[in-house]
């Protein structure tokens, strides 16, 4: 009847995000996270309208509050004090990454006008490990690898791993390199 | 003349279609049920009564259902012919009523409420249709009428009156809408009226060959008049129970066939305008034909009813000959063999219905020496017979001495010739029944000597009929009179 | 104020919207929410016959714009006659359906209200609209809660019936918004009045042809003109048969109505048969498309498929009716649209009744139904008649017209085929009805011989028990059977007050 | 020609060519993956550049609605920088999980119609 | 600038007609998203650079926005495809 | 010859769109699969609104929306009807627009339904399998 | 089939080409079309609506009545997939995912043997990990769309856009949810019948607006006879701004609807 | 003015159109679907059509094309043609 399907799944749980912070801690804050939503809702709101007639202000309060009070755990699922600190590291930190883009395009340009391209080239899946473990962070640096030299974040796992496709070897070589610091640093999570 | 509005023609054609709702209710009362009938029929036919005074009196009643459209609407008007017609039907009705109380409990017959229920309706289809003022009204009751016998005709619901019934309606049906209905609607379009009037509706706007096709549309389309070749439905319909066969197709359908045909040689196309086309002779010339072919077959057929039904075949043709010959005494003889032949052929029918009643057997040739078991019936079938034939001294005999009078009248000998004949051929499939009913050899009779009639409700009807067929003959003038002004508004007026 | 040109739209709506809540919240509210909602919007339809009766056409302009640029609603004869028609019927079948709702789809029947409304509010404004354009929109409403309704249907086949419905429906609708492009680009306008009173002034542009063309054939792939109408039969049987009382009898005609809409109202009789003469042509094709859905007819096994069939053989009626280019074929054919639906309504109840006893509808599957189910048999036969042109039913009325046009305009065939398609009609009809009345004979009751012995001693067939559908489906029955004889006798009223007015 | 104008035609041309970079790149590359850099890094710079031009472009008439527009076009820009990353990586995740085998060089370009390998994670 | 921009969009143009050539011809069903993709993505850009050729560029920036919005979740949905069932090559896939 | 040149180069729009629908309309008729049926039918109705669009579209004119500080006191200014282009095509396409999605999106549940049944979508296999039973 | 089909677009092609040669330019700006109605609605839809965007101007109020089918429309089409596709059986099989080993379980039993709370939960057949990245990013990003959504249902009357636009991307931002989450995750977030009261409330805001209209005396969908009430500043835009925001629900919840049922075969379990 | 671009994602559209219907795979026409609808966007605005533009973006692009996928997704990929 009932028949254990061991196969391979990952051990990972899409539903509850893995916060760090406790139940009870949750429900004490859970105003922050809706008033924080709030505002940012109506800064967006603010700058996509332009117009601030007085009918338009209360309609765009009205929708941010909507907005943040059915959806403000998607935005927050969980605070705590460090996203500020997080927030502002973040700030100084894309700078850098655009950089980093813009010479990862060049590179990239380079390859892909080059006439013998494929004896350039030199396609790699490389799997590396890291200690980050806020889905945050995850994200940060996977979206970043995409971004710059000729790699491509393939999958990550919960627990760090990342699988990388790199365009060739100087790229993959790289890896993880600086970025996964600068990452860590901004997370709080360099261990 | 007069018209006078009144609702009676209505009522009397309400009567009986009102009173099935009570019928189907009473379905698990047979005794209500019947008593129910028998009110409905005295009432309609005292409401017909009512009005014959005013006929009488050279007036006309009339009365407006519904406008449809200009000329065409549903509407009734009471003329001596309809009047004629009407009183032939709803004294029949109760009648037939009667007697089919003892043919259907006699016989033990399933579904009597249906039966009397589509009774009801036919009878009101048949009023309706007599009293119609125009060729939409009649064609509405027509078609009331055919629907209506279906379900008596097929009354056994076995194999053979589901063929019987398919035929029925292929003829019936098939007629009426293949060829009265574009027929009605070219005179509407022509003419923009169908309102019968007696000098006809179309007054020079149809050429001799349109005339022709359309007067032959209309006679041939309204094949309940059984005009050969459409007159094949009516020995088939003979699977009915008998007294469907008595009313119906003695009395009631093939007469609003031919009282179809009457009125549209009269009302639509007029007398005159036929003449002035001797397209008379056409149809004189089909009806003989029917005549003389009908009778050579009754003949040969050894079935009673079937034999009977070839005779009605034969007999409907000379009421349509009758109006064919387009001379007033002509025409006075066809109205009157509506009525006289009516009278005469139910009672043959009430004949048949009463023998298979009492012994089960439906072949003449199973008949041999029955007149001493049944000898009121018998006696009953040779006034019938005689009416048919058209002797003395019965009703049959006056209206075949006026068609004898209006081929006279037309100088149309060959005319007379076939009627001759036709009744020698009448008396000649006749007259053995009666023979060999009563003057047969001992041991040829198939039954013992023992009086043994059918029940009583069979044949208190036949007996009444074969007495009015008798008395007809001595005082016609009821429908004489009606005949007569009739013509007169036809010709004369 | 006169809103009662917008409440005939507007109740249902709202009737569907608070039913969509309720359907939610308690489903038990839906049934007498879409009721009351039909029985508004039929009072109002009927208001609006009789104003229309006693004081001309009604102009009501949605949003309160004049119509050239707003979007007007012109209620004339033709119109209030449909409406009525529409809502009455719509509110009758409701009445009636109520079981069998029950039984075919037990556990969403709110929803099915709500669809069912929404079909309503469709085809009323359809009905209502004097804007070429809104009538696109409620077509499309129109189509897409039939798709839906009929996908509902049959287990096995509805979805693909539907999905059939829905390939040829678009074509057709998107044929008339082509068409409507055609007349925009000519004209600048979308306002019916407004359109034809400029059609006059451009009758020889290729660009009008066209645009009529497309306009006109898109509606006959909606309404299943004969070689268009293959989407038809299967849509209509496999439908659920609370919807299908109602989609058999309402959308072919309501989209003859566009049609006589479109011919009378937009481009107007001088150029249809005078510019083009195209009367004979299509005269023609409604004259094989009468005898063709005769025919096939003649074949089907089905009786659900066979009622379908003869749906496609009226449309032929209609249609050339309609275009046989005189004021008696169109009164023909505008009063056959009354009396067509109203037939079809009955024979649809019947067929409806029938399935809720038997399930299955096979001509085979019928014997003995004259004793088992004689209320519904005896309106089946009413209707059937007036199907065939019976009088006094109302069949016979609408005929007697269309073959008087045809006399006038001097197209015999289509009066033959008229007459030949009655005939069929009585061979099809009665074929069912001799199965139905003589089928149990054949079985235990020995009636074989013409002498009745050995039978019950009380004379009378105590074997079959009268298993009859819902009474509400009865009565509906009864009331619809009734109406047809005396929609028959009025015609000559409906002609002449209703439809003269608005031809002339 | 002004100093706006040139910043303009400065960013959109290099725009353009990233762009152009792009599209011969997803033509050029040997497989699904490879091709995806290009299209995932320089398409997304590209549009990057383009935008901001026309951001800036739009503010030479200089008002408080011109900036909240360019201030929209740059949330454009924001939204595909966190987007184009994340759907690139959705598409080759994608190809993995399908099972289609990268191209190395050593195996040669007929690698892509070679049989899919089973990829489970 | 009409005219450098005119020329820049159909510049474009002929480079979202090299993503097509992707997108007709892609080996793979995901060789046509990255066409899909890279088409999206110049469109975002000829959006705007029309609304600056009708100088109401204000208008078409909200369409520019929901167009690279609504790009994104397409392409996710039709990756998504892939996560959930094997089999890549066209015509291959029966069940 | 240049006559038809003009005749060609004034309406292109008009003749791709015949173009375009007749591929929708092909589709519809000639292809097997349901889903590409769809895809036909939807092509089909862009068609259309290509169109209307175009009738809609007027050269020398800008977009249909009304410029200035947001339309409040632009009523001052006279606006010319040249100015702007004609916005009523516009307003009945999208109403077409949003038919047409939701005729998608209803055919789309159907092709579901048809396939949870019968496991295929090619419409000659649909037939055999109705034709079995 | 495919003769057939090449006949019909051939004949159908001829038609319209016949049709087209007689048409005005493309782009001509004196063609009737152009012309007729157009300039009216230009020249007075500013003063007599106050909305600057004319489409808005005469979708809303001119031919509002259009637009309220329209809305109806789609709600019948949200209705359509819940009738045809809506299977309220239960489920035969269930699966069960051991959270913290990650282990399935496969219970092919119709009785639910299993209980889940902390340690098991219903899982689907075709259940995959969802993606951490794809996750995170569609989390953050979500919000933020549905602002602008919002943002795009309120400003109908000023910029392109308006109910059904911005219902459009509120609706594709929580399809996206689901999508990046899974399709449970929107189910317990938006529940059913919230999605098919929503769907109905939008409509009913049009009609509604129409209906009261009326009630108070004017034509249906008469938004200045709102004056009494809001005064007579902008009456007009208000009423379109009411109806748009009608508009804008009753597509959202329509088009999750349609991609709820769509998606997991009606069985709101399991989808991409 | 814009007629240039106009006439060249004109002929897009049709390439889409064809190749859209030829595509022996249904996640492919799903896909080519959805270029479609980009260049009709784009075609709309071209044509000063904001709003059309606006509306085929969020529908064509976007939901049309994951109902789409949805319904490939629990159909099958497969087709003859």
């Amino acid at each position: 009847m009932t028949d254990a399907n061991t196969g391979a799944r990952s051990p990972e749980n899409p539903l509850k995000t893995k916060g760090k912070v406790s139940l009870g801690q949750e429900e004490k804050q859970s105003f922050a996270p809706f008033m924080i939503t709030f505002v940012l809702m109506f800064a967006t709101w603010l700058i996509l309208s332009g117009n601030f007639a007085p009918l338009l202000i209360s309609l765009g309060l009205i929708s941010s509050l909507i907005v943040a009070w059915f959806f403000h755990d998607l935005l927050f699922p969980s605070l705590t004090g460090k996203h500020l600190g997080i927030f502002i590291k973040f700030s100084a930190y894309i700078p850098w990454l655009i950089i980093e883009i813009i010479k990862a395009n060049f590179h990239l340009l380079y390859l892909v006008f080059h006439p013998r391209m494929k004896e350039l080239i030199d396609p790699h899946i490389i799997d590396f490990k890291t200690n980050l473990e806020s889905d945050l962070a995850v994200t940060t640096l996977a979206n970043s690898i995409t971004l710059t030299p000729g790699t491509i974040t393939v999958t990550t796992g919960s627990d760090g791993s990342y699988r990388v496709h790199a365009i060739d070897k100087p790229s993959a070589e790289a890896l993880p390199g600086t970025m996964l610091d600068k990452v860590a640093d901004i997370y709080g999570e360099n261990k | 003349m007069e018209l006078i509005t009144s609702i009676k023609p209505l009522l009397a054609v309400l009567v009986t279609l009102l009173v099935m709702p009570v019928l189907v209710s009473s379905s698990n009362k047979p005794n209500v049920r019947e008593g129910w009938t028998f009110v409905a029929g005295t009432i309609k036919f005292l409401l017909v009564l009512s009005m014959l005074p005013v006929i009488l009196d050279g007036n006309q009643i009339v009365f407006t259902l519904v406008k449809i459209a200009p000329g065409a609407d549903i509407a009734f008007r009471v003329d001596p012919l309809g009047m004629m017609f009407a009183l032939v039907a709803s004294a029949l009705y109760i009648v037939t009523s009667m007697y089919s109380i003892g043919y259907m409990r006699g016989l033990n017959e399933h579904g009597q409420t249906r039966f009397v229920t589509f009774f009801a309706l036919a009878i009101s289809a048949t009023i309706g249709a007599a009293f119609s003022a125009n060729l939409l009204t009649l064609y509405l009751f027509y078609e009331i009428l055919s629907l209506a016998t279906y379900p008596l005709v097929t009354h056994h619901q076995d194999a053979n009156s589901r063929v019987s019934g398919r035929r029925y309606l292929t003829f019936i049906l098939g007629t009426s809408i293949g060829l009265v209905l574009p027929a009605m609607i070219w005179c509407y379009h022509i003419t923009g009226t169908l309102e019968f009037s007696g000098a006809g509706i179309f007054s020079g706007q149809l050429s001799k060959p349109h005339a022709t096709v359309l007067l032959l549309m209309f006679v041939f389309g309204f094949a309940k008049a059984g005009i050969m070749p459409f007159h094949s439905w009516l020995p088939a319909a003979m699977v009915a129970p008998t007294p469907v066969s008595a009313l119906l197709h003695a009395v009631a359908v093939v007469k609003v066939g031919v009282f179809s045909i009457v009125r549209v040689i009269t009302g639509i196309f007029g007398i005159e305008f036929l003449s002035s086309f001797e397209l008379g002779a056409v149809v004189a010339g089909i009806a003989s034909v029917t005549i003389l072919v009908s009778s050579a077959i009754a003949l040969s057929q050894d079935e009673f009813k079937r034999r009977l039904a070839y005779s009605t075949i034969g007999q409907l043709s000379y009421i349509v000959l009758g109006a064919a010959l387009l001379s007033p005494k002509g025409v006075t003889g066809g109205m009157l063999h509506i009525a006289m032949h009516a009278f005469g052929k139910i009672t043959l029918f009430f004949c048949a219905g009463a023998i298979f009643v009492a012994t089960g057997r439906k072949y003449l040739s199973q008949m041999v020496g029955i007149g001493y078991r049944m000898p009121v019936t018998m006696t009953a079938f040779l006034i019938g017979a005689l009416s048919i034939i058209g002797l003395p001294p019965t009703g049959g005999f006056i209206s075949k001495w006026y068609l004898v009078l209006g081929t006279l009248e037309g100088d149309q000998m060959v005319m007379l010739f076939v009627l001759l004949t036709s009744s020698l051929l009448n008396a000649a499939y006749f007259m053995p029944i009666f023979y060999r009913a009563f003057f047969c050899t001992p041991e040829e009779a198939m039954f013992e000597r023992k009086v043994d009639e059918a029940p009583l409700m069979c044949v208190i009807p036949l007996v009444i009929t074969a007495l009015i067929s008798f008395v007809l003959f001595f005082a016609p003038q009821p429908f004489l009179n009606l005949a007569a002004m009739a013509v007169k508004g036809f010709i004369g007026g | 104020m006169n809103n009662y040109p917008a409440i005939v739209v507007i109740a249902p709506l709202l009737g569907a919207l608070f039913a969509g809540v309720a359907a939610w919240v308690e489903d038990r509210a839906t049934y007498p929410i879409a009721l009351a909602s039909l029985g508004i919007a039929a009072a109002a339809a009927v208001n609006d016959l009789i104003t229309v009766m006693i004081s001309g056409p009604i102009q009501y302009n949605m949003a309160g714009w004049a119509p050239p640029m707003g979007i007007e609603y012109r209620i004339d004869g033709l119109n209030a006659l449909v409406l009525v028609l529409i809502t009455g019927i719509a509110f009758l079948n409701l009445v009636a359906s109520y079981k069998n709702v029950q039984q075919e789809t037990p556990d969403r029947s709110g929803s099915f209200y709500v669809m069912y409304l929404l079909f309503v509010v469709g085809l009323v404004g359809v009905v209502s609209t004097g804007d070429l354009f809104n009538l696109y929109v409620l077509i499309e409403i129109t189509s897409l809660s039939s798709y839906t309704m009929i996908a509902l249907g049959d287990k096995d086949r509805g979805a693909i019936a539907s999905l059939n419905y829905i390939f040829i429906g678009v074509i057709g609708a998107s044929f008339y918004l082509l068409g409507v492009g055609y007349i925009y680009i000519k004209t600048g306008s979308l306002n019916m009045a407004d359109v034809a009173a400029m059609i006059p002034a451009m009758t020889e542009s290729s660009t009008l042809l066209v645009a009529f063309i497309l306009c006109i054939i898109g509606v006959w792939i909606k309404m299943a003109l004969f070689p268009l109408h293959v989407w038809l039969p299967n849509a209509y049987a496999f439908a659920p048969v609370g919807f299908a009382r109602i989609v058999a009898p309402l959308m072919t005609k309501v989209m003859v109505y566009v049609m006589v809409r479109l011919m009378v109202s937009v481009f107007g009789y001088d150029y249809i048969f005078t510019t083009l003469s195209l009367s004979d042509g299509v005269v023609w094709m409604g004259t094989i498309a009468i005898l063709a859905g005769g025919i096939i007819a003649l074949s089907q096994k089905n009786l659900k498929k066979m009622m379908t069939y003869i749906i496609v053989c009226e449309i032929g009626y209609m249609v050339g009716g309609a275009w046989l280019g005189n004021e008696l074929g169109m009164t023909g054919a505008i009063l056959h649209i009354v009396n067509d639906a109203l037939m079809t309504f009955a024979l649809f109840l019947a067929v409806g009744n029938m399935v809720y006893k038997l399930d299955r509808v096979d001509i085979t599957d019928l014997q003995g139904l004259f004793a088992k189910m004689p209320w519904t048999m005896g309106g089946f036969v009413i209707a059937a008649f007036s199907i065939v042109g019976v009088p006094p039913t109302c069949g016979f009325f609408s005929k007697w017209y269309l073959i008087l046009g045809a006399f006038e305009a001097g197209a015999y065939h289509f009066a033959a085929a008229l007459l030949v398609s009655s005939l069929i009609c009585a061979v099809l009809f009665f074929k069912v009805f001799e199965v139905c009345f003589f089928e149990p004979m054949s079985e235990g009751h020995g009636h074989g011989d013409d002498h009745g012995h050995g039978h019950d001693s009380h004379g009378e067939h105590a074997a079959v028990a009268i298993e009859e559908a819902p009474v509400a489906s009865v009565i509906t029955l009864a009331v619809v059977s009734v109406s047809l004889i005396v929609v028959g006798l009025y015609s000559g009223t409906i002609v002449d007050r209703i439809i003269l007015p608005f031809l002339n | 020609m002004n100093i706006i104008d040139i910043i303009v035609a400065f960013l959109l041309v290099s725009g353009f060519i990233f762009f152009l970079g792009g599209a011969i790149g997803i033509i050029r590359m040997p497989d699904f993956y490879s091709r995806l850099h290009p299209a995932g890094k320089l398409d997304t710079l590209g549009i990057g550049a383009m935008v901001a031009g026309l951001a800036v472009y739009n503010l030479h008439h200089f008002s408080l609605t011109a900036l909240l527009v360019s201030g929209k076009m740059l949330l454009i820009v924001f939204f595909v920088f966190m987007s184009s990353p994340t759907a690139t990586h959705s598409i080759v995740d994608a190809g993995m999980r399908a099972g289609l085998r990268p191209w190395t060089r050593k195996e040669g370009a007929n690698m892509e119609q070679s049989e899919p390998r089973k990829e489970e994670n | 600038m009409n005219t450098f921009f005119l020329s820049i969009a159909m510049g474009l143009c002929l480079l979202m007609f090299m993503s097509l050539y992707r997108c007709l011809f892609g080996p793979t069903v995901l060789d046509r998203l990255i066409g899909v993709n890279a088409i999206g993505s110049k469109t975002v850009v000829l959006l705007l650079l029309i609304g600056c050729l009708y100088e109401r560029v204000d208008m078409f920036v909200d369409i520019a926005l929901a167009y690279a919005f609504l790009n994104f979740v397409a392409v996710i949905a039709a990756s998504r495809y892939f996560h959930k069932r094997k089999g890549l090559y066209e015509e291959s896939f029966n069940d | 010859m240049p006559e038809l040149l003009d005749l060609i180069v004034d309406k292109y729009n008009y003749w791709l769109y015949i173009v375009l629908m007749m591929i929708g309309l092909y589709a519809m008729i000639g292809k097997n699969n349901l889903i590409k049926k769809l895809v036909g039918m939807n092509i089909f109705q862009t068609a259309i609104i290509l169109f209307y669009v175009s009738i809609g579209y007027k050269k020398g004119a800008t977009i249909p929306i009304i410029q200035g500080d947001h339309g409040h006191g632009a009523a001052d200014a006279v606006i010319k009807a040249a100015d702007y282009i004609n916005p009523l095509p516009h307003v009945l396409m999208l109403t077409a627009i949003v038919v047409s999605v939701a005729t998608f999106g209803v055919a789309m549940a159907l092709c579901v339904k048809i396939y949870q049944r019968y496991q295929t979508l090619e419409e000659d296999e649909l037939r055999m399998r109705l034709s079995e039973k | 089939m495919k003769l057939v089909g090449f006949i019909i677009v051939c004949l159908t092609g001829g038609l319209l080409l016949y049709g087209t040669g007689e048409l005005p330019a493309w782009g001509d700006p004196n063609s009737p079309a152009s012309t007729h109605l157009s300039d009216d609605y230009i020249t007075l839809a500013l003063e007599q609506t106050e909305a600057p965007n004319l489409v808005t101007a005469v979708l809303a109020d001119y031919r509002g009545f259009d637009t309220m089918f329209e809305t109806a429309v789609v709600f019948c089409a949200g209705l359509a997939c819940f009738l045809l596709l809506r299977d309220f059986r239960p489920k035969k099989d269930h699966y069960y995912r051991h959270v913290p080993t990650g282990v399935m379980l496969h219970v092919k039993n119709e009785a639910r043997t299993v209980r889940t709370g902390r340690e098991f939960e219903d899982m689907d057949r075709e259940w995959v990990p969802s993606d951490t990245i794809i996750k995170t990013v569609c989390r953050i990003l979500i919000p933020f769309i549905q602002i602008y959504a919002l943002y795009v249902v309120a400003h109908g009357d000023f910029s392109p856009g308006g109910g059904f636009q911005g219902g459009v991307i509120f609706g594709s931002s929580l399809i996206l949810l689901a999508i990046s989450y899974n399709l449970k995750t929107l189910v317990k977030r938006v529940t059913e019948k919230f999605l098919g009261v929503f769907s109905s409330l939008g409509v009913l805001v049009y009609v509604g607006i129409g209906a009261i209209a009326m009630a108070l005396g004017g034509n249906f969908l008469d938004y200045g006879k709102y004056a009494p009430i809001f005064g007579e500043h902008h009456i007009r835009a208000l009423g379109m701004l009411g109806v748009e925001i009608g508009v804008g629900m009753a597509v959202t919840a329509v088009m999750v609807i349609i991609y709820i049922n769509i998606v997991s075969e009606g069985r709101h379990d399991e989808g991409l | 003015m814009s007629w240039p671009i106009d006439l060249v994602i004109l002929t897009f559209v049709i390439f889409c159109a064809i190749a859209a219907i030829s595509v022996r795979d249904l996640l492919g026409t799903a896909i080519l679907f959805g270029a479609y609808s980009f260049m009709m966007c784009l075609l709309w605005a071209v044509m000063g059509a904001v709003d059309v533009a606006f509306t085929e973006a969020s529908v064509g692009a976007g939901v049309s094309t994951v109902f789409f996928v949805a319904a490939v997704f629990r159909t099958s990929r497969r087709t003859k043609d």
